[in-house]
Formats: structure tokens, C-alpha cells, sequence
């Protein structure tokens, strides 16, 4: 990554000259206010960042953002930000995308992306809803939900974006929520900061279409409670008083909430977050609510020795060392193998 | 007569021919692809003008003996110009029952036909239902046969290396090849060369192959051969002096993309999906890394198509390549392509269709599809290969005009020029003339969709400072590049996107005619790669005085300028091609020009009787009706 | 004159007028496609002809108050046929500066802007970049205007029912609409019953929006008009007599399909991905389970295709829809079904494009695609809709084909024909004479791929006993429907599905003449949504006298036996298109007749105007050059 | 489903009159051969059985079954299926495709035929290799894997077939081996019985693009030490003395390798294998070679209350209700909601 600027930019600096076109009141504005600001944070080069998107909603965002941008087709800006990424390493690659464009008809490229751990930053805006197509339900919408395609409900189990992630072979997933601006551009810039494909949903509410289905965890008077902010090496602890937690329960091989100070609970039971272990990044991605407060925070980092490109172009460069620093000689090519000579 | 003995007399011991036509069959274990190759090898350094037609099995390796796993290779040479890997056989070498099963019907009337006797038993003509021995049963009536126990004869050859019964009759192939060189008088030695190098690692094997290879050889110049067969001599061709290789299509894309990629100073992605018979591309570009080449095997087609435009617009030049169906799946992306102007080459190596089809066949039946198959008005630049040697020339062309027009090109080849290999005087690349590509770099009055006067849009790649530009497939604001969704703008891109392509005639070569004059009686207008059958039936015919015309179409898309006044010279137009009629639409809608279908859909290229026939018919049908 | 109001003349208190054409614009928020579905509904009612124009922004919400968040709804109601919404506007209610400023152009001069001078500050002037009050620097000059206070004269309107300033201001469309009935003599009584509906479960707001259509009704009644405003008279239309409903294309189209499944004895498995203006159908269908309707929403187009394909390999009716990006994806699929040859309906709702596009806005611009855009010879049937009408027979008619003829069928509509609505004689369906599918069901002598004399292969549905079989998309022996890798079996084979779809023609209509004669000078051609415009257009002309014919195509593969000869009965002939020239090309193809291209590519339907002055045009050129 | 045949049928009566045309010792002839045994254990009615596959070596499979079978497109068999099985609910559907066909063009459909849990059952063929198009790596092949795309070796971390499917929310998932004959009928037999979307792994060696990739585990004389066979309600032992077993560690939340008898590890350590818990199926997807013994069996078993299909026929079924037995009326459908009479 080389995304230091000459001189300091503000969250403004990352804004362009576009109308902002999202509804009023949509959750993708804090977003694109986070990650502007998390770019100034970073000291992003706009020169050396490009933004690539899919359709939807959230994939407008390349618009707004004042470096490179590309929107491209429905559910294939992991694959072009691949070959962005592939042509020039040296760039700063987002995907942003929302919950249809990534999970459901781009849900291969994603997978893909994410297993062959090419370095690019996935932010996934899960509205849980199709907002551009004007609402019908989508992969991550509840059992249930009641939109133009399905009158009488969903029949169909969501995916969890971080399990199916988990799924892939991530290295690196984290989750952090439009209204929580004061978390929201660290965890922007630690996906960014890590070496392979980093994978960030973003809980986006769509205010059209789908408002308030976050409201019980992501509202301000209910964050205490209901959302588990996770920080490596430190325990998992929540609520207003900080007194509640999670331990691990080995009997069942899974996670429980727990309350210091009752039943002999201390501070010693509850799981110091291990970001590196993949384990427990597994049960973490599977606390939902209404039983569970919403782990936030880097849920998993674990980067590999090098991402996808830099192994691409280290072939490459061992190719290169049988020319021993001269230019490759096309005629050569063309004179491998067996040849002849037809004498005049 | 292309692919006939014509002229045959008799030099010294050898009986002379001008040219002949070989093909090799058997098991998809016998190695007859490597039996044919080198056959090749050595027919090219002795001289001869020729081409070939390797012909592969569906299966993978389907079980040993059965018609569906007979493997083939062809080869057609002469002492004279070759086009076509030529349309029937003076000599079938049926490795088994199977091969001769499925290959007698190809061979002409009188023909030799050289069979392994130890590989007709009962057993294997149950697997291909003869009822009977087809050696003795009449099947064979009226062809010349050569009965060898190869089988034996091998292992007898390699006995001493201490192979298995399997390993040996491996070298079976080369026992075969070793008596074909004797019956043409190659020089085993090239053969021998190859061998130490393949079995480098395993002395055994290299030893016991050239073994048979030699015992193969020996067997002709000593045993009893029935005269009419003996050893033939087809002279050495005219062949202009130089370097020469053996190259197939595959090659030949390969190599033209990395050097059109070098002559527009651009680094290439290649992003593509594995199919039959686009697979090789991706495996020579693989191979080719020190050249600037990065390749990608994406997970699907789309994703290829995909990475292949990002990596366009981050500066590289964005390849891609599948066959048919794959390339229905790139559909969409190409139209973003399209959309925001990048360029990106798109290689479809057709094969037979529809859908899964005939994989391992050839046919040129992609041509709708790339003209018009997309979704709006979405016009991009169309390119066809004739030959392998055509191949190389025209993948520089694609990245030229990708590169310099910005906008996708779709290069057109087949199943036969991918596979087939010719030889091929290596030219010179320190000759060509470089065309460099040049990025955007001043941010001064910078949008992304400003324009030249070929309405050409400036290309500015990430990491430039202050060019940063946002695009998508939303349409754009002619004058600034934002999303603009007003009702003229529209049009006015639309114009924009039909009249850059378009404009691209201005920079192509006029049609030229390959044969006969610019006016008469009977144009034939190919594509692609019935260009050696067209080629040889018109000049067949015009020997003959025929008022024919061959002309053959590079660019599909825009069509050369003056083609509608050069078709409308003709009183009549025939298009043969491997497909339901495809390019006789274009012209037709184009010109207005009664252009008439000749067409054939068998996975088969077509045979130059075959053409030779339709444009003797045309030409007595009209005459008649005079 | 279509949307003119030639023949007005004073009737009472009321001006007569023979028809007439409004356009509601405001901010999305601002409820402008329920105020004109309510006056079409009104209209409908008060038996005028009429055709309407949604027309939406491309964002679900944009901003209030920009340009590019304007929403509107035209209408063209009139006392005689009426077959488009009209080219220039009569009336143009603009709620705020961003509706006047992206509408005032098509008002005719002399025609009346209506405008809620509420909204006219200067906040609101910045934001659509006006330097200066529109209503005060001259931009109106030309125009006769009301300019009333409708936000406050709401918010007066309903203040009793305490709402608060943002609620009351959501009942500004139906004051408006209130004036608007007023102005025509609309009875607001279905208004009224309808909004008793909408907001069954909201009193207060029903109440609300009864207030505000009754205070802007009464306000036309009591307030001072300006003598040129007053109220108008549209007179009835001799309108056939029967039950009535407005209809949407995309109705129409679910309707047809349900219906067709019906008249098939099919049950119906409708797989789609949600794509503008595709969707709506999704959403119809989704609500017609008890119809025997399953509907999926599958996880891409690619999905959904070939969920519709299992569906009719397992004996229902497959069904998929998308738009032109959509289909492109289906692409390899759909030459799954026709190499399996599997009945399946593809419905494409035409949208903008290239690739994005412009998806909100209408073109039909993937005929192309349709007819062509597969890879290798890969035949199906495609059929065109033009209106919302004509949408539910074809619908039937497609369903018919596919299940009838074992084919792919695509089904043209575009995003004009599947918003529009127009109101509609009801069929009584118990009329129609069904066309049952007849399942394979003896075992004997079965194979998947046997043929009856149109070539149809059997239909053999899992479950059945003793019909077990495997189909795929490999190529398959004419005989037996085993893999065939055999060259000849491929010839016949591509023979028989180009002849299958070919030999279609047999079963369809003989090309009608919509007006004038079937020899003649100038013959415009058209397919799909053109129809009205066309319509209107060679109407017009013939009433002047000119030698000029609508041909209108719904079958544009196969085409009708008789086309041919019908075009070369004419000089001339045009083909209007919203696309840079797709059937022409066709046309020109297959029948070498000079068609020449009228095209339009700017997301917006033909004004009559632009096909009236071409027809003139090319009348007189000729004439001129005679 | 319902598969009950008159009368019994045998192995070879799921046999077609087709030429098996896979390349002689390919492992897909032993799966044929556990197939049609699976088939005629179950009693299955070869007139409601369909077998839809994609392209691939693998994917040649229903030819050479005597019940109805679909050879469709690449990757798209698991969306055939769905088809198949949405139309005809009492069909019982098999898809059948390689590695590659499923989990690289196929993945996003393979994802989505899991989360949504339509009652398919998928035999995924996993040769870590592309058979049919002559032997390019496939997103299952190892780190390194030398093949004509990679000459140099491949860079791209696999992904598991089986960690996949749990990340898609999978409700079974089992894995058993082309050599396993004794193991493989009654695998795909529970797969068949399982009410929702069933995922079996099957080990399948490609004898000429990638002969002996899983020799380590899959040899006969290897088997016991490197095979973990689950059966749920046993404890987890291996090796040839069944003295080896699976303990859970809490501390490291993982999975590890015990002998009884050794450091006072007795039978007790051992866990016992349940289907039914989530956790501890994700914890054995992980075991690899060379440091685990590879599981083998049904990994995980946990029926929702019905499959997609059931939901979507009911949702049907309710809405006929309205109709209270009538047949449907399409004069109706045409005329809900506003119409207007115009009189004569
Ligand atoms: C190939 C294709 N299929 C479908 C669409 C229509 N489409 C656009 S965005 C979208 C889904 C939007 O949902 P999501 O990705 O969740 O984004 P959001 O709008 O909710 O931010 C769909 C189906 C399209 N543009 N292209
Ligand atoms: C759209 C499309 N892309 C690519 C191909 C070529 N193709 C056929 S099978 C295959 C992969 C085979 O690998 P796998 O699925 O693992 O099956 P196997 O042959 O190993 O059993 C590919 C790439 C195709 N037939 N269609
Ligand atoms: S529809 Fe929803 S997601 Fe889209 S812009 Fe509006 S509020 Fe945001
Ligand atoms: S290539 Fe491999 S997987 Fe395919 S049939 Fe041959 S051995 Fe089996
Ligand atoms: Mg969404
Ligand atoms: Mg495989």
C-alpha cells in the first residue's frame, strides 16, 4: 500500500463536485462521511486509491469519493477491482457493495476475492434489502420479510456476510455500523492497513425500504447493550456498566453472555478478544440478535505470509531473472523450440 | 489437385508425387498427436509446403478401443503452395479397428491403408461392432492395405530395454512414424532429437522409442513391400529462404498479443477461464511471464472479462479469451467495456454449437454473436484469423486498435487454427514499427471523456496525480463524463459510440481480392478459416478459366470501405462458411447484395470439392438461365 | 391533432376540445404517479380515449427539489382514438423549480403551466442552478400560467386534522389533482373511494387527502380563474361498450402468461432477478399464487434461467424475465433450452443501455440480442408487444409457441410499454380455446428426441414411469438423442432447429397492413412500443392524402410468410426504431428490400411529429427527385 | 420424497446401455458403482429420480444412470436442480459436479442452493482438479499445484469444499471417498433421506491429471490412521487400534490429536460425535492432512423444520385457500381491484 500524500488532507478534500443522490436520511451518507474520514486519517493518497463498485444503492459511492473510481456491473467489482489490483499493486483498492451486489449475484466473485486473498478492501453495506430495484427482499434479509417479490414472506434463511466470509477463508473480517462514526473509520482504515483482502460489512440502514431493522442493536440508547465492541486483547465486555461479558462454554463448544459478579463470574471468565484465532472468530460470526449483543470491531486478522498480487508478481519476477536484467527479447520468443532454415 | 497424387512419375527408385495427404489414427493412448507433429517437423525441414488438421476426441481418454476415443492427425504436403490440410486421404495409418472404423470413409478410392494386425482381434471389433474382420470381409475392397503386426514388431524392437508389455507397446507410434519416414524419405534424426529431450529424465524410454522409431525405418527398407507401395518423393517446394518454425494458432494469438502489446508499450493481463479449445491460450501465455504477460485463471468467464477491464482502466491491457459459450457469458461486461470506453481484447476460439455442442470440433459460428450479440446499441470492433500465420498478424491488429481506438475488439478464430500448426517463416519483430500508447498526464481541462478528432477518448490511469476520474456504465455527460440521463446527450453518445467504431475503416486496408479480378462473375467471400479450402477450389477453377473471385474478410466489423463496390462488381455472391449463414447476413443487410449461403455444420472444415462444386454450379446454373 | 386541441369549441360554460394532453411533475416525494394514475383512472371513466407516460427519476429518492429527482406522469385523453400520451403538452402542473425547469420545454406555446408558487424560493432556485425567479425573468413568456400557493392552501386545507407541517404537505398532490378534475369535469368521487382504501388503517390521512382534493376541486370552482384557464370539455369517444380496467404492460404481460399457462393446462414456474423495468413483472406474478403462479426470486439471471429451464425439463412452464443487461447474462443458458430443446418464455422489458444505461428510461434497442446475440446457430422465436393491449395476447401467443413448439421464446416489451397504462376492454377468458400440452406418456418406441412433422421432439416429464431419459447440451443423434460427436448428424440436426423455428411461420398470421394500402409508395414499418406514434403518424398523412402504410411486426422471428412480398410491394420503406437500426437490418437481410432506419435513441418514445415530418420528407424527396 | 419402487431393484438395474467414457481408473467409475448401490439400498424409483448435472468429467454422470438426468451448463446444475425440484416437489434431485463445476464457475450457486435449503442433494466430485478441460488447477487444488495455467505453480490458497458449505449455513454436510465402497452407499443414502439441502464431499482421485492426491488418506493401507470416520453418538477413534482420538482443547478452542493410554488420556477425553452441533461440525471441517487424520462421514445433520420448497408450496397452497376448492378463476384475475362499465 503507498498511500502517503504529500500534504494533509481533510475528510472534505475526499469529497467530489457530484450531487449527493442517496434518499434523505439513508445510512449510506455516514458512510461515505466515515470512510472520508478515514481516509484523511490514513493520509490516502487520492492519486493512488481507487474505488471500485458494483450497482445498487451503495454502489454509488465511487462517485463521491475524490480519487479514482469505477462503477461497474451488478455483482463483478470484486472481479474488476482483481484486475486493478493485479495491473498495478501499488494502488489502494476498495470494492464497495451492497448486500444483493455482494451476496447474492456477486457472491462467487466475493468468495473468490476472499479466498485467493488478492489485496483488496471489501466494505459490504448490508442493508438487508434491495434498495436500488426498490426493495425486494435479499440473501440477508430475515426469514420472513415481506417485500414486493416475496407479499407473504421470505421463506428463505439468510446468509451471515461474516460466516459466509469465515466460509471462504477470510483473513481479515470486521463489522462496524453506519450510525457508529466514532468507530466506523478505524476499523475502515485497519481493513485498508492489512496485506490481503480484508472483507468489512457495514450495517446500513435503508430508510426507504427497510427502516429501522437495525434499530434494536445500532440506535444510540441501545448500543451498550446490544452491541459487543471487540478489541484485540481485551475482554469481551459490554453493557452500560461494562459488567456484562462472554465466555466460552465447552460443553457445548459455544459462546455464552455472562454477568460479572452473579454465579461467581469474574473478570477472569470472559474471552479476552483473540483476533488471530479463527475459532473463535467462527462463534463470534454467529452471536446474533435478539439472544446476542452484535460483536462489532475486527472480528479476525490473520494476514498470510503475502496477499495474491504480490505472489503473482514475484513469478513473474523470477521469470524475469532468466533475462538477467535485459529487456525480454520478443524475437526470442518467437525462436524457442524447434526451428529451421531454408537456405536461399 | 490439392490433396491428390497428381503429377506422380517416377524419379530414381522413388515414385514422384506433388503432394500428399497422411493421416494418422488410433487410440487417444497412441499418441498419434505427437506421431503427426513430428511427421510435420520433419516434412517442413525437408522443404515441403503443408498443413494439418489434428482432430481430438471428446473424451479425455475414453476407454482404449472404442470409435469414441480414436485420436487423429492429418497432414497434407506438397511441392507446392498447401492451403488446406486436404480432402482425402492417399494414406490412412489405422493404429486399431477403431481408427479404421471411423477414418476409412475419408480415404480415396485406391488409397493405402496401414493397419496393426496385432490390434484386430475379436475383442476389439466387438467394441466397435464389426461383425466381422474387416481385413477380410471386403471392407478394405478397392483400397490398397498394408497388414503389419506393429505390435509385435515393436516390442519385439524394445524388448532388450526390459519395458512392460504396456510401456512398450507405447513406443508403437514411434515404430509407425519410423516406417512412414522410410516410405517418404524424411530424416528420422529430427525425431531422434526430440525424443532425447522429452525423455530427458528417462533414459529407458528415450532409448526403447528411438528403438522402434528405428526399427520402424529398417522394417520398410528391408522387408518384401508390395510394389505399389514403396517410397515416394514429393520434391522440395519453392519455399522462400529464412527461419522457419512450426507454429498453431494457439501460438500465434499468443505471440501476437504479447507483440502488439510490446509495440503499444503496454504491460498485458491475460484473465481467462479454462475451455475447449481456448484453454491453450492461457497455458502458452502462462509460459511467457518475462514478457510483461501476467495471467489470471479466474473462476468463471465473467470474472475473467471483468478483471481483464480492470485491469484496462488501471493502465494494462486488459486480454481475455474463451470460446463460445464462455464468451456469451462475458456478454454484459463487454458492454461495460463498451460503455466507458477501454480497451480490452476478447479471443473466441469457436467450436461447434449450440451450447455445450461439439467442443472438440471447429466452426465459425460465433460470428452473430460477436457482431451483434449485445444487449442496446453497443458497437465494438470484430477481427478474423485465416491461418495460424494470419493469426499472428491480426492479434498485433486487435491490440492496435483496442489499444488506439479504446474500445473492445473481438478477435475470431476456430477449433481448426487454434490446433492445426503450419510452418512459418519467423519474421523479424525488430522490423515493426512501435505504436506507442499515450496516457493522459496533464490534469489541465482533464475529463475522462474528452475526445480527439476520432472521437477517441483520453486514457488516464490510476496513480497518475491529479487525473482522478470516476467512470461507470451509466450513460455520460458528452461535455464533462458525469452521469447524465438528458434525452439528447443520449443520442449524442450514442452517435459518438457507432461513429468511433465505424471511423476505424479509415484505418484499415481497403479489401483486397486474394484471387481472380475485382469484377466478374462469382466472388466467394470467406472469413476465418475456410480460407485454404476457398483458396485452392478458386484457384482449381480459374485453371480451369472460371470467372471466380476469392476474397477474403480480416475485418468484420467495421467492414473495409470499399467492399460494398467491390461485391457489387460480382453477378453473384457466395459466402461459404462453417455455420447456418452468418456472415452472408451482414453483407447482405449491408449491400443489398444477393449474396448466397454456402454452408456446412458438421464440426468438419469444408473440403475444397466441396466449394469447387458449389462455384462450378453457380457458374453453369446462371449460364443455363442466360 | 394527437395531443392538440384542434376542434375546440365553446360548449356551455365549458371549452370543447378533442383532446388533450397534461403532464403532473414534481419531486419524487411529491406523489406524482398516483395523481396521474388517479386522473387516467378518472379519465377512463368519463369514457375518453387516453394513453399515459410514466416516467421516473433514476434514483429511488434523489434529493428534494433537484433536477434529477423529478418525477412525472403524462396523459393524452381525447373524444377519438388515442394511441400515444401525446407529443407536446397542453398543461404541465410543476410542483416545484425542478419540475418546471426539466418539463417546460415540451409545453406547447400558448399551453398552461400550472405551479405551486409555495415552492418557488430561492433555497429552492439555487438548488436546479435558476439565476433568477423563473415565474418573474421572462422564462415564462410564451406560456399561459396559474400560479397558486397550493402548499399553503393545503396545509390550510387539512389543518384541521393536525397534522404536522411535513404530513400536510404530502397532501399537495391531491389539491392539485382537485383542480385538475375541476378543470375537466372529472368527478373526484373515484379519487375519494380510492384513498378510503389506500389508507384504510390511517383515518387521518385518508381524511386528510379527501380535504385537500375537495379544497383544490372547490377552489377551481370559487377562485377568480384567468378567463384562458377555465374549464374544458373533452368529450366522450365512441368507446365500445363493455367492462373496463386500466392496464399496465406489465399486466398485461403477467396476465397473458397466467392465461396462456392455462389455455396450455401448464403450471407455471416464473424464475426472475430483479432488474428496472423488469421487476414489476416479479412482483404481479408473486401475487397471483392461487393462479397456479410459483414464483422465485433466484439469486442472479443466470439462476433464475436456468431454475425456469429445470422447471420446464420437469414439466411446468418455464418462465424468466429481465432486461437487456439481464438477458444478456441468460444468454448461454438460453441455448441450453434450445439445445435441449425445452419450451421456456424469456421476457425482456427493453431499457436504455449501453451496459447501465439509462435503466429508467425506454429503447428497443435488443432486437439485436434477441435474434441474434447467441453463440453458434442457435434458433428461437421472438415476438414483440406494442402496447399494453396487444401485450396480453402476446403473452398467450408466447406461451403457446414455447410449450407448443419445444422452444426458447423471448418476448419483447420495453420500459414505455410496461409502465404505460391505457384502459382496457376486460376479455371474457371462458372464450378462449384452450391449446393443452399433450405429455409423453408410452414407453414405446421412446426416445427424448423423437419428432413429430413439425419437427417438435416428445415431451417426456420425470415422474413418468418407463420414460426415464437424459437430455444435455451436447450435441445428440437425430435417431436415438444419444451424445452424436457424428458430422452428419450435426449438419441435420443444426437443419432441423433452424427448420423447427422457421417452419413456425406456417403457424402464425400472414402480416396484416395496420392503415393504407398493401402496394404504395412508403411503407413505415414498426415493431413494439412504436405503434402509437407510427400509428398517429401515417394517419395523419393518409388524411392529407399521402400514399403511405403502417405495417406493424409482432412476429420478428420467424417473420410472417408473406412480409417479404408485402415490403417490395412498396418504393419505400422506413422503420422507425428507439434504436441506432436493429429491424432494419433484418429486413434488409432477409428480403434485400432498401429499408432505411428512422432512429431515435434518447430514452424518450417518438413524438408523431418526428414520424409525420420523415413520411413528408421522404415523399417529397422522392417526388423532387422523380 | 418418494422412492419407493415395486419391486426391487439392483445395483445394475441403475445402469444405462451408454459406453462410460471416463478415462480407464478414473475414480468416478467407483462412484458410479456406490451410487447405483446407494440407489438400489434406498429402493429408488428410477421415474422419480433425476440426476442434473453440469460440465466436467464428473458432470458425464447421469448418462450412465438409468433415472431421468439433466447434462446442463458449467456450474449452473445446482439452479437446473432448483428448477427441477420447485416444479416437481416429489421428485427426489441429485446434482452432481466436479470441484470445479461447483465451486468455481458454480459457487455463488451452490451457496445460494444451501442457505436457501431446497431439498437437492449435491455430490460434489473433488478430484482438486480440472478433469475435462485437461488438467488446470481448480480453486480445491493445493498450494503450489503445477499445472498447465500454472507452470510455476499455483498462488492461490484453496478453498474447502466442506468450510465452504457451513459458511453457506448447510444443514448436512458429509464427505466420503471414491475407494470407500463400503462407506459411500450408505453416505449417500442419508444425504438422499436428510429434508432440506444436503452437501457430500466425495474424494475422487483423476488417475491422469492429478493421480494420487490422496493417497495419504485414501490408500487402503493407510486408512486407519489417516481416515476419522464419524459416526454420530461414537466417540471419535482412529487408527488401527481405534487407540487414537479427537479431544477438544478450550484453550486454544481447537481440535486435537489424543492416544489413549497416553498422558492418562483415557476413552472419556474423546469426544463424541454429534451431528446436531454446528461448532464442532466447523471444528472438523478444519482437520487437514498431513496433521489430522480427515474426517469422513456425516459431518453435520440438522434438518430444519422444512425445506425451501415445502415453504414455497404452502405459500401456495394458503393462497388457494381463497379460493375454497374452487378451481382458480382467471376472469377474476382480470378484474380485480378498479373497473368501469361503458354502457351501450
Ligand atoms: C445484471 C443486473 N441484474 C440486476 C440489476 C438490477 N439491480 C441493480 S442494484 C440491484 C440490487 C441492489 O441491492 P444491493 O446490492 O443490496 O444494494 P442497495 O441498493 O441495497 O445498496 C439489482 C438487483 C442490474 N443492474 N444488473
Ligand atoms: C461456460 C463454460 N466455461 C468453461 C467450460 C469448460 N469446462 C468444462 S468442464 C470444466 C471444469 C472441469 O473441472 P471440474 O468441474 O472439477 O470437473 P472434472 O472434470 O474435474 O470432473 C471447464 C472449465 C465450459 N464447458 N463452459
Ligand atoms: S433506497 Fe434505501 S439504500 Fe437506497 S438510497 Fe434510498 S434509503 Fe438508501
Ligand atoms: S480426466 Fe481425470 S477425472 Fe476426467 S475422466 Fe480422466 S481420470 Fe477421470
Ligand atoms: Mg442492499
Ligand atoms: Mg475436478
Amino acid at each position: 500500500m503507498n498511500v502517503q500524500s504529500p500534504k494533509k488532507l481533510l475528510p472534505k478534500d475526499y469529497a467530489t463536485d457530484q450531487d449527493v443522490r442517496w434518499c434523505p436520511g439513508c445510512g449510506d451518507y455516514a458512510i461515505l462521511r466515515g470512510v472520508q474520514k478515514a481516509l484523511a486519517d490514513m493520509g490516502a493518497d487520492p492519486a493512488n486509491t481507487v474505488f471500485v463498485s458494483g450497482i445498487g444503492c451503495a454502489a454509488r459511492f465511487p462517485y463521491y469519493v475524490a480519487t479514482y473510481g469505477f462503477h461497474t456491473i451488478h455483482g463483478r467489482a470484486p472481479s474488476v477491482a482483481t484486475g486493478v489490483k493485479l495491473a498495478n499493486p501499488n494502488l489502494t483498492v476498495f470494492v464497495v457493495g451492497g448486500d444483493g451486489d455482494g451476496l447474492s449475484i456477486g457472491g462467487n466473485h466475493t468468495m473468490h476475492a476472499i479466498r485467493r486473498n488478492i489485496d483488496i478492501n471489501y466494505l459490504l453495506f448490508n442493508n438487508e434489502i434491495y434498495g436500488l430495484t426498490k426493495g425486494q427482499y435479499s440473501p440477508t434479509s430475515r426469514l420472513g420479510t415481506r417485500s414486493p417479490s416475496t407479499p407473504t414472506g421470505s421463506i428463505d434463511p439468510p446468509v451471515s456476510a461474516l460466516q459466509f466470509a469465515m466460509g471462504a477463508n477470510a483473513r481479515f473480517i470486521a463489522r462496524t455500523i453506519d450510525r457508529r462514526q466514532d468507530h466506523m473509520p478505524a476499523i475502515v482504515a485497519r481493513a485498508a492497513a492489512h496485506k490481503g483482502c480484508s472483507f468489512v460489512e457495514i450495517i446500513q440502514n435503508c430508510i426507504v425500504y427497510n427502516d429501522g431493522a437495525f434499530d434494536s442493536f445500532a440506535e444510540k440508547d441501545v448500543k451498550d447493550e446490544q452491541q459487543l465492541e471487540l478489541v484485540h486483547g481485551k475482554p469481551m465486555l459490554f453493557g452500560k456498566a461494562k459488567n456484562k461479558g462472554i465466555r466460552f462454554n465447552p460443553k457445548t463448544m459455544s459462546l455464552e453472555i455472562v454477568t460479572i459478579g452473579e454465579n461467581g463470574i469474574s473478570a477472569a471468565d470472559i474471552i479476552v478478544h483473540d483476533e488471530t484465532n479463527r475459532m473463535l472468530a467462527v462463534m463470534l460470526c454467529q452471536l446474533e440478535p435478539p439472544n446476542f449483543p452484535v460483536p462489532i470491531g475486527v472480528i479476525y486478522c490473520n494476514p498470510a505470509p503475502q496477499p495474491y498480487e504480490t505472489a503473482v508478481w514475484a513469478q513473474i519476477a523470477t521469470a524475469k531473472e532468466k533475462l538477467k536484467g535485459k529487456p525480454a527479447d520478443l524475437n526470442a520468443m518467437l525462436r524457442k523450440g524447434a526451428t529451421w532454415t531454408v537456405a536461399g | 489437385m490439392e490433396g491428390g497424387t497428381a503429377g506422380a512419375r517416377a524419379r530414381g527408385d522413388r515414385r514422384e508425387i506433388e503432394s500428399a495427404v497422411i493421416r494418422f489414427a488410433g487410440d487417444s493412448g497412441d499418441g498419434m498427436q505427437l506421431t503427426g507433429t513430428q511427421f510435420t517437423q520433419a516434412t517442413a525441414i525437408a522443404r515441403n509446403e503443408l498443413a494439418t488438421f489434428p482432430d481430438f476426441p471428446a473424451e479425455i481418454r475414453a476407454p482404449v478401443g472404442t470409435t469414441f476415443g480414436v485420436s487423429a492427425y492429418q497432414i497434407n504436403f506438397g511441392a507446392r503452395t498447401i492451403k488446406t490440410a486436404g480432402d482425402d486421404l492417399d494414406v490412412l495409418v489405422a493404429m486399431n479397428p477403431a481408427a479404421l472404423k471411423t477414418n476409412l470413409k475419408d480415404v480415396k478410392r485406391g488409397g493405402l491403408v496401414i493397419v496393426d494386425i496385432g490390434e484386430f482381434t475379436d475383442k476389439n471389433f466387438r467394441k466397435v461392432n464389426y461383425a466381422s474382420n474387416p481385413l477380410e470381409d471386403g471392407t478394405l475392397d478397392g483400397y490398397k492395405s498394408l497388414r503389419i503386426d506393429m505390435s509385435r514388431l515393436t516390442l519385439e524392437s524394445v524388448a532388450q530395454f526390459g519395458l512392460g508389455q504396456k510401456d512398450g507397446l507405447r513406443c508403437k507410434n514411434m515404430w509407425a512414424l519410423g516406417l512412414i519416414y522410410w516410405m517418404y524419405g524424411r530424416d528420422p534424426q529430427v525425431t531422434v532429437d526430440w525424443l532425447k529431450v522429452r525423455f530427458a529424465k528417462n533414459q529407458t524410454l528415450a532409448d526403447a522409442n528411438i528403438a522402434a522409431l528405428k526399427a520402424g525405418h529398417a522394417f520398410g527398407e528391408t522387408a518384401e513391400m508390395p510394389a505399389e507401395v514403396g517410397q515416394i518423393l514429393v520434391p522440395a517446394a519453392p519455399i522462400r529462404p529464412g527461419l522457419y518454425r512450426a507454429l498453431t494458432g494457439t501460438e500465434a494469438v499468443a505471440w501476437g498479443l504479447v507483440t502488439g502489446a510490446h509495440l503499444a508499450r503496454l504491460p498485458m493481463v491475460f484473465a481467462g477461464y479454462p475451455i475447449t479449445p481456448a484453454s491453450a491460450l492461457l497455458h502458452v501465455l502462462a509460459g511467457l511471464k518475462e514478457y510483461d504477460v501476467l495471467t489470471f485463471q479466474a473462476e468463471d468467464e465473467i470474472a475473467a472479462a471483468c478483471a481483464a477491464i480492470g485491469a484496462s482502466y488501471a493502465g494494462a491491457l486488459g486480454v481475455t479469451s474463451s470460446s463460445g459459450p464462455g464468451v456469451a457469458l462475458k456478454t454484459e461486461a463487454i458492454g461495460l467495456a463498451i460503455a466507458t470506453e477501454l480497451p480490452l481484447v476478447i479471443v473466441n476460439s469457436q467450436r461447434g454449437g449450440p451450447s455445450t455442442g461439439l467442443p472438440t470440433k471447429t466452426e465459425q459460428s460465433d460470428l452473430y454473436q460477436s457482431v451483434w450479440g449485445r444487449n442496446a446499441d453497443a458497437p465494438l470492433v470484430v477481427l478474423a484469423a485465416h491461418s495460424p500465420g494470419d493469426a499472428f498478424e491480426v492479434a498485433i491488429e486487435s491490440v492496435r486498435i483496442a489499444a488506439h481506438y479504446m474500445t473492445p475488439v473481438i478477435l475470431l478464430t476456430d477449433g481448426y487454427i487454434a490446433n492445426a500448426s503450419e510452418p512459418w517463416q519467423i519474421p523479424d519483430l525488430s522490423k515493426l514499427a512501435p505504436f506507442p500508447v499515450k496516457f493522459r498526464e496533464n490534469p489541465e481541462g482533464f475529463h475522462p471523456f474528452l475526445r480527439d478528432e476520432r472521437l477517441v477518448r483520453n486514457w488516464a490511469k490510476p496513480g497518475t496525480p491529479g487525473l482522478q476520474h470516476r467512470i461507470g456504465g451509466i450513460e455520460k455527460d458528452y461535455n464533462s463524463g458525469n452521469i447524465s440521463y438528458e434525452p439528447e446527450n443520449h443520442q449524442k453518445m450514442t452517435d459518438v459510440r457507432r461513429n468511433r467504431i465505424l471511423g476505424i475503416a479509415k484505418d484499415i486496408p481497403l479489401q483486397k481480392v486474394e484471387a481472380g479480378n475485382a469484377k466478374g462473375r462469382l466472388a466467394v467471400v470467406g472469413w476465418g478459416s475456410t480460407y485454404g479450402p476457398i483458396s485452392r477450389a478458386v484457384d482449381r477453377c480459374r485453371a480451369d478459366g472460371l470467372d471466380v473471385s476469392h476474397i477474403h474478410l480480416r475485418h468484420i466489423w467495421p467492414l473495409p470501405r470499399n467492399l460494398g463496390d467491390l461485391l457489387k462488381g460480382f453477378d453473384q455472391v457466395i459466402v461459404p462458411e462453417m455455420n447456418d449463414g452468418q456472415l452472408v447476413t451482414l453483407l447482405r443487410a449491408q449491400y443489398l447484395v444477393p449474396a448466397q449461403g454456402l454452408n456446412k455444420v458438421t464440426g468438419k472444415p469444408f473440403k475444397i470439392s466441396e466449394i469447387e462444386s458449389a462455384i462450378r454450379d453457380r457458374l453453369a446454373t446462371r449460364q443455363a438461365a442466360e
